[in-house]
């Protein structure tokens, strides 16, 4: 009993901190999900998180309120996503360039609108806690804190953020519209043979446009969960290759929704696992370079891409832009 | 003899459909793309309850106006009138509501969904997919039973044979309530049993008052299913017949605006040796089920053997072994005294085999690269250009020059993309590649599929040159008729196994039987 | 709408297209300028006087446009074999190790006998860097885009152990190796046209700028104009044809990536031989993602992956002078007008092209009445 | 006109460019003398606004971070009659002042102040990237918290292996949480940015977080145990201003304890975290420092930690 509670005791803060960094992770996957099942390639998903980051502490900071940040995140996101669609869809320009370029715009603008605002550097201010989304605690449930269960309830399942919950919400949600209404059957459709969905009398601009407007929704939440709940303000550089490491994670999970909750939690968790073990001898090694620990989660990313996930195939009319002729 | 063929002026001449109302007419559609005038000032009209064929040479404009009224192109002149009223055809939704539907040439099916989600698509009628899949399967059933379009709604469209693909494409339009069906060659992929049972889904249609447009290239299915027939050339429509007063041979000159020979001549075959031999070869795929099964057979110099046989029955397989492309769970394939059998592709070639694979756009071209790289395209090892470390290019312009000359590839232009070709052309540009380089052995898969007619006899005269000139060909084709004409020999394959082999002469009814596994054995004693 | 693109007269293709859709990114990026309240027209004044206007702003602008170059080329070669390389950035790094180890090791020796072994060095070890992935995918079909993006974190990780517990100095607070001798490091331009008469400043450009050219003739030449490139496109447009003819694709996936890690490593060779002369952590300093943007409005085309090579070490350039000259104009608003620049001539590079085919359409007929 | 250069860290970093950005804001209000500075994007350009800088005249020219040493060695070698300065290493030129600090020694200070404060007996540290520099914080940390607990635990973790290890406040913060799911209750950071998501996470768990170059007590009142001042910016300061006033001096300057370029932080946000006791523990401890009576190790002297 002593030795399950002592795993539990080990395990259970690893697990929380595993959830809590999948979260943005999962957002950000979402939208590359919606975003690749209609066909637009998304490499920008890092500068929309990052805008949304920017966007939702200048909102909160202003109004005082999260959800004030998240309006405005999401607004700031969706805009971006807009030019996106706009260079993908109908200008049909290269969609890699066109994510390059709101990666860049969204890097270099935030620091300035920043600076020029608030002069820290490019920060917003530092969000008191009524400005933020805290942890919503459930109590204890007349569970003993320190008892296994009491753990693992304590430290991996409550005191979560309202955000929190909606990225896990949101996984279903995604399931649910894209396999389930006529707004997914075409949107999945329009991802995998847009001629057919033209042919069948629907707009494949008007699909997509609406695929990637939900992206910059969710990469709006994406965004809000660093600045406004994860951390207190927006920090130049924040989202430090989220965005790119949800893009790894959405072909891990072959652009399904369920896979992506279960990869996202998988990255959450290497990472969590790496945190844990840093500076902790190993049985049998002694004390390793914290850098063999920082490169685990990559490390191993590598080794599960090769030994167990296969191939993964896209969208097939994903990045390819769509014209009537062949 | 270019006169000879005269446009008819229309309706009031065809007196069997005269008095059948106008189900759609065209007024004087115009369409260019860019310098090219893809459909000329086109005055047709389409009577309610008739099948129309249309015909025409590769590229005559054919799928443009079908397209335009489809509401995938706009005209740039003209109208439309359906049920002589005229209609604003902008979009396809718009030619679905207006009773119009359309089977593509190139199927526009989403590969990785069920056939159910597929018919659903752009008319599932609800927001969720619970109540419209339910409708759907309900009427799915019933269409199955009316016209005989019998597929598993659950069946992942990619896990489908091409002719259930297309029943599929004419689930849809019928799902959607269409009253006008145009299908563009839809038989240009499927086997003779699966044309007639289209025939016999379209016959019914009819029956039940719908009106059909068809394309072909096929002119023999023009004659056998269509009421009256439309001949387009070079974007005009050139005449309108009634079927009952046409010739296969008139609509083919028509056609290409001169006389087209439509049988092949050929002398007697002269076997020489033993070319090409596979020796109970088996094949399986990754999962371990067999694809051919104890195969064997022999090809001489000097003759063409034809296999004949439903698509999918492992003919493909059987090429892409002796090509090298796949490698045989059992038996032997030799090429004259050498055997091949695990060697790969590019030193089959070497040894004097060359391979013209069924599917061009797939397999054989790289449609983005010039015609030119595509006429290197296995042959980059070749002396003519490969010279040191670099490619010799002028040389390959000079002798792709030559070669598009001599096969008449239009346009002749070596630096030209090859996606710009059309099919027929790009056909040419394989032959140009494989015949070119006088091969002793020559596999051939599906020479003709989709290339019009004019092409199909410089095609089918250049194998029989071939086979003239002592060449060993292998001929794998779905066109029974391409088959019983071209072959010396001919072999029925039916599920990875030989199940007979016969002469040309043997009657269309027999090699079907053969084709479908059944009195195998005595077709064999017969010939033998 | 079927044909997007009226087809344009080669003239008004190649250069007034991107001229205008450059002019137009300059226009949105001044819109910004004035809202910070900066003189926009000088602002470009400053910027392009500061990368073209002077042989020391040319000089700084040939060096960064050689890295982009090796970068561009490394991600142009993978993706002639179908392959999106993201991994140019960790694959210099190595190149980078592999460099200075040379330099390391045969330091004091001349430099124009240490350059053939050192561009031999870079281009393995960046090459070695790309074989996993390259392997993976060919062989195990594990996506590159990931597995070079990992690598990029596993280079980054290595870099940082290696120059604080192995290579670097001791009492040294910069993880960071001893600086090479003077006679192995890479002279400078400067040196030697200094007593021609023409003053290159203090610009770090070197000889490698040269190596660049030859790279990209010599990626034009293979993609080209030799059998592998020949069966290297064949594999990145239809991998199926490839089989036919007889092409191994894995095998082509892997020598394609070593390629393309070999230019990449290369990158490393103007960087830590040619300028900084010692190895120190990141000093790739990003010019593995500008790659991906280089190739990509390059169209992969070695040409015009120059050409957009020095466009961005024209931006990189004159953003530093106007960075320098003008303290509101920060750094962070070089990286807009670069996004900018980025967005419209790559990402909407057509968006003029419709109204330029109509425009031209109606002088053509206009002029025919006349 | 003097001028300053930074590091890639940028002049907000809130850490020790920031620190420099501020002395050199004081001296232009105190002085009433404007300045020019540059904060570059990549290595090539360290030398080339340095140059710049030299080419207008401008004097002293302070660079920040070791990072830019062999840079200021080139340059400053080019005009000699310039004046330089370089933070954080040494260049040994006649026209060159190298400023580095004794960060070991503050480090210590709050070390002490963090194991009195910690009721678990174990305590953290979060830096930013595995590098010497960071090492040496640690180190004087890790020395501090066991000369008052021989037995308390010191978590040490590290952000990253990029850049992007200094300005990720949410790895920063998810390294506190873990340390303090672990039992630490005292967060010390030496992360830059990162460390605002290091003081964050501990103030929303309840507990205390140590802030680091300048003084962070007023980001979290009463949630940041003390802060570790690197007084950046009074070098830099002083370096303008000498130079104004004529009383420049080239050579090495080391800032520790006894000359005021290391500290730790006490105002009205934290006077209620630091007990009389701990008070006197600290300026005891302070005291044996300046008078060498403790011997704080540097990490730099033999790239080993003792305790
Ligand atoms: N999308 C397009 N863009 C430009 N030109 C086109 C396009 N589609 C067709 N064309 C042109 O229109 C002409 C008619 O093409 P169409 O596809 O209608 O011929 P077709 O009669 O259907 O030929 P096939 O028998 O090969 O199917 C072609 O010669 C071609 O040049
Ligand atoms: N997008 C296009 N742009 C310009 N020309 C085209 C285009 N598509 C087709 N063509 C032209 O159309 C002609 C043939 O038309 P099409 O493509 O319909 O034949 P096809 O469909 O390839 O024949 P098949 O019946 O074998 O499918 C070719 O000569 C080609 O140059
Ligand atoms: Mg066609
Ligand atoms: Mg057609």
């Amino acid at each position: 009993m002593s030795d399950l509670a002592s795993f539990v005791d080990l395990l259970a803060p690893v697990a929380g901190s595993g959830l809590r960094l999948s979260v943005p992770l999962l957002f950000a996957r979402l939208a590359g999900l919606w975003s690749e099942r209609s066909g637009v390639v998304d490499i920008g998903l890092e500068g929309k998180m990052l805008a949304a980051a920017f966007a939702s502490g200048a909102g909160a900071a202003a109004f005082h309120s999260p959800w004030a940040g998240l309006v405005a995140g999401i607004v700031v996101s969706v805009a971006l996503a807009l030019v996106h669609g706009f260079a993908a869809i109908t200008q049909r320009g290269n969609q890699i360039v066109s994510g390059v370029a709101i990666n860049f715009l969204a890097a270099g603008l935030t620091v300035l609108l920043g600076q020029v605002w608030y002069g820290q550097g490019g920060r917003t201010p530092q969000l008191a806690n009524p400005e933020r989304f805290l942890g919503l605690d459930f109590g204890t449930l007349g569970l003993d804190p320190h008892s296994p269960l009491g753990r693992i309830w304590g430290d991996v399942i409550s005191g979560h953020n309202v955000l929190t919950w909606c990225a896990f919400l949101a996984v279903p949600i995604t399931w649910w519209v894209l396999w389930r209404t006529r707004f997914g059957l075409r949107l999945r459709a329009v991802g995998d043979n847009p001629h057919a969905v033209d042919t069948a009398g629907v707009s494949v601009a008007a699909l997509r446009y609406r695929a990637v407007i939900v992206c910059g929704v969710l990469t709006g939440f994406a965004g809000t969960y660093l600045a406004v709940a994860q951390s207190a303000g927006f920090v130049r550089d924040m989202t430090a290759g989220k965005g790119f490491i949800a893009l790894a994670a959405l072909v891990f999970a072959k652009w399904k929704p369920l896979n992506a909750l279960g990869a996202c939690l998988l990255f959450g968790m290497l990472d969590a696992v790496a945190i844990r073990l840093q500076g902790t001898p190993l049985p049998g090694v002694g004390e390793v370079p914290v850098q063999v620990f920082q490169a685990l989660p990559y490390a191993l990313t590598v080794v599960l891409l090769a030994g167990f996930i296969g191939r993964s195939i896209p969208p097939k009319a994903s990045g390819i832009p769509y014209t009537k002729d062949r | 003899m270019q006169g000879s063929v005269r446009p008819q002026s229309v309706p009031s001449s065809i007196p069997s459909a005269a008095d059948r109302p106008a189900a759609i007419e065209f007024v004087g559609i115009d369409k260019r793309f860019g310098a090219n005038h893809a459909n000329r000032n086109i005055h047709l009209t389409i009577r309610a309850g008739s099948i129309h064929g249309l015909v025409g040479e590769n590229g005559a404009g054919k799928s443009t106006l079908m397209s335009i009224l489809y509401g995938f192109y706009q005209a740039d002149r003209g109208e439309i009138r359906v049920n002589g009223r005229k209609v604003a055809i902008r979009s396809s939704a718009q030619a679905i509501a207006a009773g119009i539907g359309m089977v593509h040439q190139q199927f526009m099916l989403v590969d990785t969904m069920s056939v159910l989600e597929n018919v659903l698509l752009g008319a599932e009628g609800s927001a969720t997919l619970g109540p419209a899949e339910k409708r759907a399967r309900a009427v799915l059933a019933r269409l199955a039973s009316d016209y005989e379009l019998e597929v598993d709604p659950d069946a992942t469209v990619a896990d489908l044979s091409v002719g259930e693909q297309q029943r599929v494409e004419i689930l849809k339009t019928l799902y959607r309530g269409a009253e006008i069906l145009i299908l563009d060659e839809p038989t240009a992929v499927l086997t003779p049993a699966e044309v007639e049972h289209l025939f016999r889904i379209l016959r019914r249609l009819q029956g039940e008052g719908k009106t059909v447009v068809v394309i072909t290239h096929k002119l023999k299915e023009i004659m056998a299913v269509t009421d009256e027939v439309s001949v387009m050339r070079k974007g005009e429509i050139v005449a309108t017949w009634p079927t009952a007063d046409t010739s296969v041979e008139s609509l083919a000159e028509a056609m290409v605006g001169r006389r087209v020979l439509l049988e092949v001549e050929k002398g007697p075959s002269v076997p020489g040796a033993v070319e090409l031999a596979v020796d109970h070869l088996t094949l399986t795929d990754k999962r371990g089920v067999v694809q051919v099964d104890d195969v064997s057979l022999e090809v001489r110099a000097g003759e063409i053997v034809g296999i004949a046989g439903v698509a999918g029955n492992g003919q493909s397989e059987l090429l892409e072994a002796i090509a090298g492309i796949r490698h045989a769970a059992s038996g032997a394939i030799r090429l004259g005294e050498t055997e091949i059998t695990r060697l790969d592709p590019s030193e089959i070639r070497d040894l004097g085999l060359a391979h013209i694979p069924e599917d061009r756009h797939r397999m054989g071209l790289v449609l983005p690269f010039t015609a030119e790289e595509n006429l290197m395209l296995g042959y980059q090892d070749d002396p003519r250009w490969a010279k040191g470390l670099l490619l010799d290019m002028a040389a390959l312009r000079a002798t792709a020059e030559a070669e598009f000359a001599d096969f008449d590839v239009r346009p002749p232009e070596p630096a030209q993309r090859t996606a710009l070709f059309s099919g027929g052309n790009q056909q040419k540009i394989i032959l140009a590649r494989e015949i070119g380089r006088e091969p002793k052995v020559l596999i051939v898969g599906q020479p003709t599929r989709g290339v019009d007619i004019g092409a199909i006899e410089a095609i089918h005269r250049r194998l029989i040159e071939m086979r003239d000139a002592g060449r060993a060909i292998l001929l794998v084709s779905a066109e029974l008729d391409e088959i019983r004409s071209l072959s010396d020999r001919i072999l029925c394959m039916c599920q990875g196994r030989i199940t007979g082999e016969c002469r040309p002469e043997t009657s269309e009814a027999e090699i079907g039987l053969m084709m479908a596994g059944l009195s195998g054995t005595a077709a064999k004693g017969a010939t033998a | 709408m079927s044909a997007p693109h009226r087809d344009l007269p080669p003239l008004v293709d190649y250069v007034v297209v991107p001229f205008l859709n450059l002019a137009v990114a300059f226009l949105v990026a001044g819109l910004v300028v004035l809202a910070i309240g900066e003189n926009p027209l000088q602002a470009v004044a400053i910027m392009l006087h500061g990368a073209l206007g002077y042989p020391e702003g040319i000089g700084f602008t040939l060096y960064y446009t050689t890295g982009f170059v090796f970068t561009g080329l490394s991600v142009a070669v993978a993706f002639h074999a179908g392959l999106f390389n993201t991994g140019a950035e960790g694959q210099a790094t190595l190149g980078g190790l592999g460099v200075a180890l040379l330099c390391l090791t045969f330091d004091g020796a001349p430099w124009w006998l240490v350059l053939p072994f050192a561009l031999a060095a870079s281009a393995l070890f960046g090459a070695a860097w790309a074989f996993v992935p390259a392997w993976l995918q060919a062989r195990r079909g594990s996506h590159i885009v990931i597995t070079t993006i990992m690598f990029n974190y596993l280079a980054a990780t290595l870099m940082v152990w290696l120059l604080v517990e192995v290579l670097g100095q001791p009492g040294s607070m910069s993880p960071e190796t001893k600086t090479f001798e003077e006679a192995t490091r890479l002279p400078f331009l400067r040196d030697f046209l200094t007593p021609l008469g023409i003053d290159l400043g203090q610009s770090p450009v070197n000889p490698m700028v040269f190596v660049a050219l030859a790279a990209a003739v010599f990626v034009w030449l293979l993609i080209w104009r030799t059998r592998f490139g020949f069966e290297l496109r064949t594999v990145g447009q239809n991998p199926t044809a490839a089989v036919y003819a007889g092409i191994d694709p894995g095998g082509i996936v892997i020598a394609a990536m070593l390629i393309s890690g070999g230019l990449s490593g290369l990158m490393a060779v103007n960087e830590v031989m040619g300028v900084q002369h010692r190895l120190l952590l990141e000093f790739v300093a990003g010019a593995g993602f500008v790659g991906i943007a280089v190739a990509l409005m390059g169209r992969s085309h070695p040409f015009g992956v120059v050409l957009s090579a020095a466009l961005f070490g024209i931006l990189y350039q004159g953003g530093a002078e106007l960075a320098f000259e003008k303290p509101a104009i920060s750094r962070d608003m070089i990286v807009v007008i670069q996004a900018l620049v980025i967005l419209f001539a790559g990402a909407l590079e057509h968006m003029f092209r419709p109204a330029l085919g109509r425009l031209l359409a109606r002088t053509e007929t206009a002029g025919g009445r006349t | 006109q003097p001028a300053i250069l930074y590091d890639l860290g940028g002049k907000f970093d809130k850490s020790f460019n920031e620190a420099a950005y501020a002395g050199a804001e004081k001296f232009k209000k105190d002085a009433g003398v404007d300045y020019r500075d540059f904060e570059i994007q990549n290595d090539a350009q360290r030398e080339q606004a340095l140059r710049n800088f030299a080419r207008r005249g401008n004097s002293p020219i302070v660079a920040i971070g070791f990072t830019q040493a062999s840079s200021v060695e080139k340059v400053a070698k080019e005009f000699p009659n310039l004046k330089f300065a370089i933070v954080d290493m040494v260049v040994d030129l006649p026209n060159v002042r190298s400023i580095v600090f004794k960060e070991q020694e503050g480090s210590y200070l709050v070390g002490v102040l963090a194991a009195m404060a910690s009721k678990s007996h174990k305590v953290g540290f979060v830096g930013g990237m595995d590098i010497p520099l960071i090492r040496k914080f640690a180190c004087g940390y890790v020395g501090g918290v066991k000369s008052v607990d021989a037995k308390a635990e010191v978590f040490q973790n590290m952000t990253g292996t990029t850049g992007a290890a200094w300005n990720d406040p949410v790895k920063g913060g998810e390294l506190a949480k873990s340390q303090i799911d672990r039992g630490a209750d005292v967060v010390y950071h030496a992360a830059g940015g990162t460390g605002l998501g290091v003081l964050q996470a501990a103030a929303d768990a309840g507990k205390l977080g140590i802030g680091v170059d300048s003084n962070q007590n007023h980001l979290h009142p009463g949630k940041v145990l003390t802060s570790m001042t690197k007084r950046v910016d009074v070098a830099v300061y002083d370096a303008f201003k000498d130079a104004k006033d004529d009383k420049w001096t080239a050579g090495v300057k080391v800032l520790g304890l006894k000359e005021g370029g290391v500290g730790w932080a006490l105002d009205d946000h934290n006077k209620g975290l630091i007990s009389a006791d701990m008070k006197a523990a600290v300026d005891k401890a302070e005291k044996g420092i300046v008078d060498g009576s403790i011997k704080v190790h540097d990490y730099m002297a033999d790239k080993t930690c003792p305790y």
